[in-house]
């Protein structure tokens, strides 16, 4: 059966070695902080200014000046730590946070991300810290539905919407299968409900067994 | 030089003059310097370029300056939001420019700004479309684009509590671009909610160093 | 990764290599990771760079390292002082090579590397002996060399307390190059006074985020 | 009458406008602090990383930990700030001090400063942070001697010394003369124990009456 958002977040969560410092982006992704085991470690970086981040904010928790990259309130845990925002990216760009988390567009078999643009003319582009985050991070997992809902694949040979980050994926988890972007190719690691080869069947990707 | 405290947000931002670039702190509503964005729509300036991290939101604050035609161009990483519809309606109407700028770009090139350096080689945007017109370097087998420095003749900027020399501290994620901006404009005018005795702030704590603080006015 | 410990200073540099750039934190004796350097001279990694603002000084630290050998290279901004007699004694016989950075890049290379910054015009040293070989720029009427980032391997510091996280804080003018050099190296040991309970450190005062802290002892 | 160290420290601190922001480099420009006024609210900086620095320390005040740019224990003041050593030089590169006051072996006509090597082939070099403060501060003071032991002048056309930054130098005081280094040429503000016309005879540099 192919997962919902749950379930996809579950199976990155899955992925994260214990004591890793990541970043979930925003949307989708910050579903994953459910889904980490107790006592996984993990410290959750916040691009506007934060490490240790703890879950959203209810009732008298909520604090105006305690708010994540989606601008939703938060709450700090013990060992938490506040820095501006040139040290917050720094910390990204730098190569120090293990994981992020992006959500997604389209990705491209050779990992490039489109995620800030549907490059339509009329558009308003906004990137926020996507490219920052999508070349900063030293593994870069997107979380996506394979197809979008007019049946299209997000899994391309190249990007048609315009880029994010260049070669920066590492992993794109999706709704019915998991995929390693290799420097062999696409690797599939995981099928939800869905055959290799009708996966194969409906890409136009080549994919690789595991 | 030590900072000035004044006792009204107007009088702080009195002198800000046409064609000012000024660079406004904050993260959605945290670490926004409400008081002065207000005393600055008042004030009356006109033709600026404002640079902050969005390009306001609902009716109040940086979306009324901008619906008064007082802002010629925005600097941003982010200025599209659900509430956006101010910017967007200009924006849409041709009334206003933008240069989208990524996130951790905006804030290095502040820092560039404040710290004297001339430019540097950034690692984002490279391959994409804000990539475009900016010269590439490869370095070491990666290749960056070379970033220059963002400057404010003002930065307006909210922080929480300031000691008698100028010295501030900030609240949790209120803190964002607030001491960057800090460094980065030749004239800083910061509201804060508290004013305490010099002495009484940690010295080993202080974020933004009194020498960055020309003008404070308490909330 | 979250911070590992180690009950002695041996067992945390156990593992540096022959050839490692090797990034020493302190200015002066403040700050100076005096029981990391002694471990590093009992563990007999030779062929190393070290990049640290002096050269040693009396016998003991740097300077015994110096006189056993292990160094091929020192990145420094002023390694000529009073009591640096091992070095000078190296560096006229020829037995070891200098790299002499101005204080200002040395702390701003360190922080590019941290910061994935590829390289960045610096306003220090043009015209100067200092400035040869490097490239010049003219940027908005003001010239600028080329710097680029100095990596360490390894970065040993010194710091006040670190919490179970690895979160830490210094003392006074002992913070220095610790929190750069933390940022810049592919592994970072740090030495601490005190070690403390998660959640006892104010997270508004933490200098040096637990992300960039790989091993601690308490000396 | 010629003026001697702690005059011409006295001659400098007259002139920082109270309030400032200042760096007083290592050795002899130290003395300023003695002769700054109480209540001038002068702010002293030090590049290791502090603002609001206070008097050397005395006694018990000894702290290892709390030492100045020459390494010499030093105290805070009230209203005092730490940071590091990328900070502390950002502020200095930045701009954002007002004055420094540094010592010279030369001082060119143009306000070319020479400070950090004597160009002996056998010397080590070393710079610390000279370069930086030279070109960093708004306003740059030297403190010297005019003329060397062996009577050279250290006021000179051009330096043969190595330099250690260029037309950086706002003002020389001395203990012959205080000059105002300007784009008309220098400017000899006040003389001691000396004439003009006497002093101008002894530099190879046109002078300039105030």
């Amino acid at each position: 059966m192919s997962l919902d958002k749950n379930a996809i977040a579950e199976q990155i969560a899955a992925d994260i070695p214990p004591g890793s410092y990541v970043n979930l982006g925003i949307g989708q992704p910050t579903l994953v902080a459910d889904h980490l085991a107790a006592g996984s470690g993990v410290v959750l970086h916040t691009e506007n200014g934060m490490l240790n981040m703890g879950p959203a904010a209810a009732g008298d928790e909520v604090d105006p000046d305690l708010i994540n990259a989606g601008k939703i309130p938060v709450t700090e845990l013990p060992g938490s730590a506040y820095f501006h925002h040139a040290d917050s990216f720094a910390m990204m760009r730098g190569g120090h946070l293990d994981v992020c988390v992006l959500g997604a567009f389209q990705v491209s078999a050779g990992g490039d991300l489109a995620n800030w643009h549907t490059g339509e003319p009329d558009a308003i582009p906004a990137v926020g810290g996507a490219m920052d985050l999508a070349i900063g991070a030293r593994s870069v997992y997107v979380m996506m539905t394979l197809f979008t809902k007019d049946g299209s694949a997000k899994l391309v040979p190249s990007c048609t919407y315009p880029l994010t980050g260049v070669g920066c994926v590492d992993r794109v988890y999706t709704d019915l299968a998991t995929f390693l972007i290799t420097g062999d190719g696409v690797v599939v690691r995981d099928t939800f409900g869905i055959s290799f080869d009708e996966l194969a069947s409906r890409l136009d990707v080549p994919l690789l067994r595991p | 030089m030590t900072a000035r405290f004044f006792e009204t947000a107007g009088e702080a931002v009195a002198d800000i003059r046409d064609g000012s670039t000024v660079l406004v702190g904050g993260f959605g509503m945290a670490g926004m310097p409400v008081q002065l964005i207000d005393a600055l729509i008042a004030q009356g300036a006109g033709d600026l370029t404002i640079v902050s991290n969005n390009a306001g939101n609902g009716d109040t604050g940086l979306a009324a300056l901008l619906a008064q035609g007082r802002v010629r161009k925005v600097v941003c990483s982010f200025p599209r939001q659900t509430d956006s519809w101010v910017f967007d309606g200009l924006y849409r109407a041709g009334k206003i420019e933008l240069e989208v700028v990524p996130q951790g770009n905006l804030a290095e090139r502040m820092r560039a700004a404040g710290a004297g350096i001339g430019a540097f080689y950034s690692p984002t945007a490279v391959g994409t479309p804000l990539a475009e017109g900016k010269e590439t370097r490869e370095i070491d087998g990666r290749t960056y684009l070379l970033e220059y420095p963002v400057r404010g003749d003002v930065a307006l900027i909210g922080a929480h509590r300031c000691d008698g020399l100028g010295n501030l501290v900030y609240r949790k994620t209120a803190r964002n671009f607030g001491p960057v901006m800090a460094t980065a404009a030749a004239l800083v005018v910061v509201q804060v909610d508290e004013i305490v005795d010099t002495g009484s702030l940690d010295p080993e704590a202080v974020v933004t160093p009194s020498i960055y603080v020309d003008r404070v006015v308490r909330i």
